[in-house]
């Protein structure tokens, strides 16, 4: 049994329903309730692919997934705990992950006729004994909160939305936390209509106040205040997606530039653009371009104009940008490209995680194209990629590559929210009256010398260009010299990051994993339960995917056993075995779904010959 | 050496002090045309207009696609982007988010306009961004060695149609008019002194003033314009429209334009003769339905300012539309925070 | 199991012979709009418009981009390719070029065909590929959750455009006539008859039967077209086009629409109170400079087939452009011998 | 001294002049005359950038190199033997690459002040002693063939355009050749201007007529007639681009299906539009689209409907593909994409050949994206390679990407004319009436339906698929199932596909030099001589490069020593590495040209530890 189990410190919490329960709200408010008494917090959200599907469907349910830990969790659980289930829908689609004897909160009153044949179930579940490995909490929530509510005085159709607050102040009870974090949002929230605050309110503190007088045991009292497994300092909550936004806002500044974000809408890179769109205060300007083409190329002409252009997109758009990017890189433009990853091929799997556009970004275009690519860990990791990414662009002179997924963007975590006074300036070396393509002998990037600038005119483009004067040059030499040129300025940026550092574990142990992405938490809690058993397991997770950190390869020759652990078919450890011609393991998923432990542990241990 | 074009070497900054000839437009770079290439006399005819406009060379910024004609940008003495095919107008547009004062000026062919990059060129033009746009239409892919390109006329045999083009040719000019284009404008590569007034008057427009000038590419599609052009029948063929001036054509201005209003079309009479004076349209730029009409005109041919009207400006929209800017430390800090924090 | 979209089995061949009503055309999927969508009410008469036509299912194609409106093709049972966004018009000519016999229909959303697909469609359209393209035109990106398309409003609030959209949006009628486009229609998702009469025309049209559908995004922007739609006010907004009937509108056909030749603009009127009957306009849908003037009216708007002209077809062309047939061995076997050959 | 001396069976000519003087004629021409005498020849074209250059500029200058061999050629030549310069620019341009004492054939009219000057000379080479280690042959060819031509009465201009007869005249007599061939062709091609045809005639004559009585020393006579090194048969001339087009077409006809050529123009792919175009009467159809968007999209549009949909571009134009290449993935529809490769990034070189868009054509797409990838080495293999591209994409149902290079299109060899009988027909499995997406479980697979068959209509296209019914899934393990099928379905075309053989040498030798595309020519010559000169050097050339031959990790394993030459920084390289994780040596090189026998010979022997 792999799972830590119940009363270990950490609880998982699922709450599903139809797209209009507000289920994503519930979700939302009951993170910042964990997150306020100190716990480590992990969560999921996980919408239906359809707008707005029919109500009752089991492709319309949309679920929101939550660890709280008093001890650091880094992922949002591979096992459910609790799951809130409001109508059968719901049940039929996310008991597979309730662990056996797990709580199951269920709306009795959703579990009509109708609902039940929507979903797929012949009887209903909560009378059949189907159950009976679980602990079954079915409640007529809906009625409990009409009656709740009745005082307030609101419509019917009001009442029956102030559901998701009951059920939330039913699983603060169960999960020991009281209300009156979330009883101040709702009173900042609905201000504008005090008997929405009434009747939200009087949900909230009936369904807290039902766990208490019906008696029912608690779960396990994750949300009691106590100590806290994070380090002192000031908190807040962020997903992945705000903490890149928040990233290249502060990076731009940081550079003392303003940005110009262009973009197209695409699942799920758009949750940057909405972001961004909101930031115009903070000296950016975001731009919806007519296509991802047009994004990157208007991105690339606010670059050649003195701006900071930004572009993001996923997989398909990424394609598309192709072409432009190799003018970026021709042109020595710096430019920084999003990429939030989700299902391939094709259209695939928008809604769906995936960590597959690596060889894309690393290899994928025309030509000798290199240029640095990073990829961000975790949310708070986000945010200093972003910066990262914003550096090596005007250091280098290059676009480059950020990627991200759709599970990243999502997931929100606790954030110790940092000193914008204690960030490292970036700087950008002025052009002085330097050649156009005249290459700086450290970072070998040319001056950036932004159109209208005065007295220093002059012609770039895609063709290639004279080292030095930037003329169109077709001579042999000149090519040849450009093009390791462009090889040595991507892979000299090892220089300036730090050296790859593990984990966990070093080069004593007997295997090394080796991952890269958001597969971080999962990654991090494998190993550490690993070593926790008494295992040599070292953990590497990559940042920097080209160029690669100027140890890597020796950390690499140290093991005789090193595992590449990612979400696509191998494309790291393709990568890996191309720059250092040495095997390594592959450990594969392409589900849509993140890595839950328990495979990662299998996997290793398979590897290591050991029994479970 | 034999095989790149020398750049100049950054301009001296006293060079830039108000240049008044074409000349001091014109950069170090060897022009690469073909020998009787139309291209080389709207190089001219663009180096006039600079100079007459006493454009600051710094301030200015030639963007072009890939083609012959997006060679453009070496030769004149401002900033310069080469771009990718189609694309420069998805580019300008970026330079002109980030730098609305800069003199943004786009030279593109038929093929890279209105093929490839027809896409781009639709939302420039809906979107209105303040820059000239030049297109430079040969009815042929000159640097891919004479394709038909989406102006060829049906017919026309190339390497790609060897048994005749096939397809009904895209009309420029009701193309940008049909993309809600604020400015049209047309001119023949050999009419000098015209395209020095057209281009100007496109410059002076806010909003994307669109040009297009009728090239000739000598070797692929030589002639393609001659029937306007030839000086035997320019009087005939050619319709220059001036605003508030009656849409007068022919030796002498002896014939002109007026309205068929049963068949919604425009009719060449000859005043005096069979019709009367009155009846003689007066160009009205403004008119976008009298546009559609003139550029679509083929006997005679409009040409000048067809269409111009006012409309607001993509990036001075923009612009007014950013939120007053919070870029002091403190503010951002505070944007990091957020409004729901704790401690621990 | 709930996350998988079911496909029919193929169907048995019987199923294919004469099915006659809007039923038989439905495919098994379950169709998975939001509730209250106005791409219902288009599935629907769609489905009816195909069996009034008798269409053979196994020869129909419906080709979609990616959108809420692009899963259409799950919804209908016959060939059906999803495709990727903006570029279902180009391989809808792919499909048309290889066997110029199928029954083609394109459904495409206002971002796929005039945002990402702009180019695509005016080459479409240029070439007048004989095949049905449906725009649902509900000016805002549904399925990527509500930004602004280029046909929304200025001022539209999206989450990309939190104060409000800036650029003069495209007009789809304006663009398609640009385009050089041979048949242009629009109607109102909700208008059940009007839509299957307006879809048989743009079947029965020889090259690309265009229709623009007024179509309500129940979540992201409803409303859009209430106006124009609302019960109340349809009888003064509402301006049904018929080919050679007068242009005529508001309760009873009351008002009606005269030319303004001075200004070049129709004019709404009452006959008998502020002009004569005679003054009527009778719609020509062959007249294109008619059809500029009513696509863009928006008090009333124009409905029905605004324009329809004849006009060569794109793939029958090239068909025709085929020269005669050598396919047999030997005729291969000497082109691989080519005429200047050596022994060895 | 790594070159074969003169007098050692081959002869490298070079004609170089103005674009306007008929110099591409002129090689044809001579090409022509060499082959039909038996002789094998590899010729090298190398046009201006520019369209119409102004006459006499250096960057105007439009050559052609042949190599004629009695013995086996396989590459333009390292060095010229013979240099035809018909103006200063055209010298000074390709001096550079004669050999000491190498002949070279000036027109002395046109070394005239103005001339020089533009060429960058202060003073005539012709005279100035400059030239005293060649063999100088400076006449007036300007005014002999005015003499000559006189006679026939032609205008001025057409005197002057009969230079090129002239000299080829001179070339065919100082290489032992005579006139006959020739003047057959001028007797053809003029018909319908008799006074043209005796001009041309006359010239050619008196050029030879001329090396005759002014007792010019022959150079070497490779094209007196004498035994052949090629096998007997049947044989024709032919270029890269136009034994591509035959393949397709043959191919098509082997498979039973009509083609629909989807393109956008783009140099060096170009000549494939050109050269498809002309063979309509052959079941092809060729479309010139608005993009290279739309061309893919016809291509693939055509496919869905039943016919082969193909189509070719380079670079800038392959990267806007790489969405739609997703999409025939996804669609599982076949599709030829052919990549006439050129110098890069973006614009880069557009004229210069460059093997660099391999990692693309392998890996560079969104997501799992893998595909059949196959390279053609030489004139006659672009036929072969052609008809394989058709067979596996018909086989495996999938695109597949065939990488050429402006080199290969444009070089052109002597073609023995194949049999069509002996060829094998392509297999189309009946599609029956198995499900859209049901595999078939030897290949993997799914049928092809036309649009239009009769009763099995179905719906295809990005979203994931069901494996067997199509419908649209987003079940995760359907996902990974999906995935793994994608990419097995790739690997499995290894078994359909003969194993790797070597082109020279065995495991027994100390070095393994692998190469693909069109450097086969070089790398072959290469190691043939090194093996002449008693070096132990194994070649292997690949063909596949997706899936790899599945000898190949075998083959790799038995040297320790192996060399990847390529014209890139080194793709196949890494590549090999992440395929088989064991270390290779890498040669690239980077100058918009092909590899010199000579370089490579001296880096396997520096891998060798010998000296030259
Ligand atoms: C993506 C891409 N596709 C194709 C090309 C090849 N190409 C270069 S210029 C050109 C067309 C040129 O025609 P036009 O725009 O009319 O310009 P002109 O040469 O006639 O001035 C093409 C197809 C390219 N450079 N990039
Ligand atoms: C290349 C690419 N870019 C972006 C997307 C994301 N995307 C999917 S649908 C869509 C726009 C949908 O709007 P519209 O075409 O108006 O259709 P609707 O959903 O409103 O019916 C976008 C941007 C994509 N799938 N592919
Ligand atoms: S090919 Fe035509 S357009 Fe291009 S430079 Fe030559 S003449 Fe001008
Ligand atoms: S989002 Fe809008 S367009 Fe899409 S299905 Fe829902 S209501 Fe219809
Ligand atoms: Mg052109
Ligand atoms: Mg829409």
């Amino acid at each position: 049994m792999d799972e830590p189990k119940l009363g270990e410190g950490a609880l998982v919490v699922r709450f599903a329903g139809d797209s209009g329960d507000g289920i994503q709200l519930t979700g939302t408010r009951f993170t910042a309730a964990a997150a306020f008494t100190g716990a480590d917090v992990s969560t999921f959200p996980d919408f239906p692919a359809e707008i707005r599907a029919p109500a009752g469907t089991t492709y319309g349910v949309s679920a929101f997934q939550i660890q709280i830990g008093r001890r650091t969790v880094r992922t949002p659980g591979d096992r459910v705990d609790v799951l809130v289930a409001l109508n059968p829908a719901a049940l039929m689609v996310n008991l597979d992950e309730l662990r056996p004897g797990g709580v199951i909160v269920a709306d009795s009153a959703a579990f009509t006729d109708r609902n039940l044949k929507k979903a797929g179930y012949a009887a209903s579940p909560l009378d059949d004994g189907s159950l009976d490995g679980y602990r079954l909490v079915a409640l007529d929530v809906t009625k409990l909160t009409a009656e709740a509510v009745k005082p307030a005085g609101v419509k019917a159709r009001d009442a029956g939305r102030a559901r998701n607050f009951w059920t939330l102040g039913l699983v603060l009870w169960l999960t020991g936390g009281d209300v009156a974090k979330s009883a101040a949002w709702i009173a900042e929230r609905f201000k504008a209509n005090a008997q929405l605050v009434d009747a939200n309110t009087r949900a909230l503190e009936a369904g807290h106040a039902f766990g208490d007088t019906a008696e029912l045991a608690r779960v396990e009292p994750v949300l009691e205040a106590g100590p806290s497994p994070l380090p002192g300092g000031r908190y807040r909550s962020i997903s992945g997606a705000d903490a890149l936004c928040l990233g290249l806002v502060t990076g731009a500044h940081l550079a003392d530039l303003e940005l110009v974000y262009g973009s197209y809408p695409i699942t799920p890179a758009s949750s940057m653009l909405h972001g961004l769109a909101r930031l115009g205060a903070y000296g950016v300007d975001v731009f919806q371009a007519e296509d991802e083409i047009a994004a990157i190329g208007v991105a690339l002409g606010a670059s050649y104009a003195g701006k900071l252009g930004i572009t993001g997109s996923s997989g398909p758009g990424m394609a598309l940008k192709t072409e432009m990017l190799g003018l970026a890189l021709a042109a020595e433009l710096p430019l920084v490209v999003i990429d939030a990853q989700r299902g391939g091929p094709s259209t695939g799997l928008p809604t769906k995680t995936e960590q597959s556009d690596l060889l894309q970004a690393v290899l994928g275009r025309n030509a000798d194209s290199p240029l640095p690519v990073l990829a961000a860990a975790t949310p708070h990791d986000a945010f200093e990629m972003a910066i990262e990414a914003i550096r090596l662009a005007v250091r280098a002179m290059t676009p480059v590559i950020l990627l991200t997924d759709g599970f990243l963007a999502n997931a929100t975590e606790p954030w110790a929210i940092p000193d914008l006074a204690a960030l490292a300036p970036i700087e950008r070396p002025p052009h002085g009256t330097r050649q156009p393509y005249e290459h700086d002998p450290e970072t070998l990037a040319r001056p950036w010398i932004p159109a209208g600038t005065p007295g220093l005119r002059h012609r770039i483009g895609g063709l290639e260009r004279q080292d030095g004067t930037g003329s169109v040059s077709y001579e042999p030499a000149n090519h040849q010299r450009m093009t390791e040129l462009r090889h040595a300025r991507v892979a000299r940026l090892a220089d300036a990051v730090a050296e790859q550092a593990f984990e966990a574990g070093g080069t004593d142990d007997d295997i090394l994993v080796v991952g890269w992405g958001s597969t971080y938490g999962a990654l991090t809690s494998a190993v550490d339960q690993l070593r926790g058993e008494g295992l040599k397991v070292a953990q590497l997770h990559l940042r920097h995917l080209s160029p690669l950190p100027r140890n890597l390869g020796d950390l690499l020759a140290a093991f005789d056993r090193v595992l590449v652990a990612e979400l696509n078919m191998g494309q790291l450890a393709l990568l890996l075995q191309g720059r250092y011609a040495r095997p390594v393991a592959s450990l594969t998923k392409v589900a849509g779904r993140p890595f839950g432990i328990g495979e990662i542990k299998n996997r290793v241990r398979a590897e290591l010959g050991v029994e479970a | 050496m034999s095989d790149t074009l020398d750049q100049a070497v950054p301009a001296a900054p006293e060079r830039s002090a108000s240049p008044r000839t074409a000349k001091d437009y014109a950069s170090d770079m060897e022009v690469r045309w073909c020998p009787g290439c139309g291209d080389y006399a709207i190089l001219k005819a663009v180096q006039k207009t600079l100079a007459e406009l006493e454009a600051d060379p710094d301030r200015t910024v030639f963007l072009s696609g890939i083609g012959c004609a997006a060679r453009f940008p070496y030769y004149v003495d401002t900033y310069g982007f080469h771009t990718i095919h189609g694309r420069a107008a998805a580019i300008a547009t970026g330079v002109k988010l980030a730098q609305p004062e800069l003199d943004v000026w786009v030279v593109s062919g038929d093929g890279d306009s209105l093929s490839i990059g027809g896409n781009h060129l639709l939302h420039l033009l809906r979107r209105n961004v303040d820059l000239v746009y030049l297109l430079f239409n040969n009815e042929v892919y000159g640097l891919t060695k004479g394709q038909a390109s989406p102006t060829s006329p049906v017919g026309q045999v190339t390497p790609s149609t060897p048994g005749g083009s096939l397809d009904a040719p895209v009309h420029a000019g009701r193309y940008v008019l049909g993309c809600g284009g604020t400015f049209f404008a047309r001119v023949p590569d050999v009419a000098q002194a015209q395209q020095v007034e057209v281009m100007k008057a496109a410059h002076a427009h806010a909003g994307t003033g669109f040009v297009e000038i009728l090239q000739n590419c000598i070797v692929y599609h030589d002639g393609a314009w001659s029937t306007v052009t030839d000086k035997k029948t320019a009087a005939e063929r050619q319709l220059w429209c001036r605003h508030g001036e009656p849409l007068r054509f022919g030796e002498g201005g002896a014939k002109a334009l007026r309205l068929n209003a049963a068949a919604l079309t425009l009719e060449a009479f000859t005043p005096g003769v069979d019709g009367e004076a009155a009846e003689v349209l007066v160009h009205d730029a403004g008119n976008p339905m009298l546009a559609r009409l003139l550029c679509e005109l083929d006997e005679p041919t409009a040409l000048g300012v067809i269409h111009r009207r006012d409309a607001a400006v993509s990036e001075r929209r923009h612009h007014a539309a950013r939120p007053p800017q919070r870029r002091e430390p403190a503010a951002l800090q505070e944007l990091l925070n957020g409004s729901d924090t704790w401690r621990i």
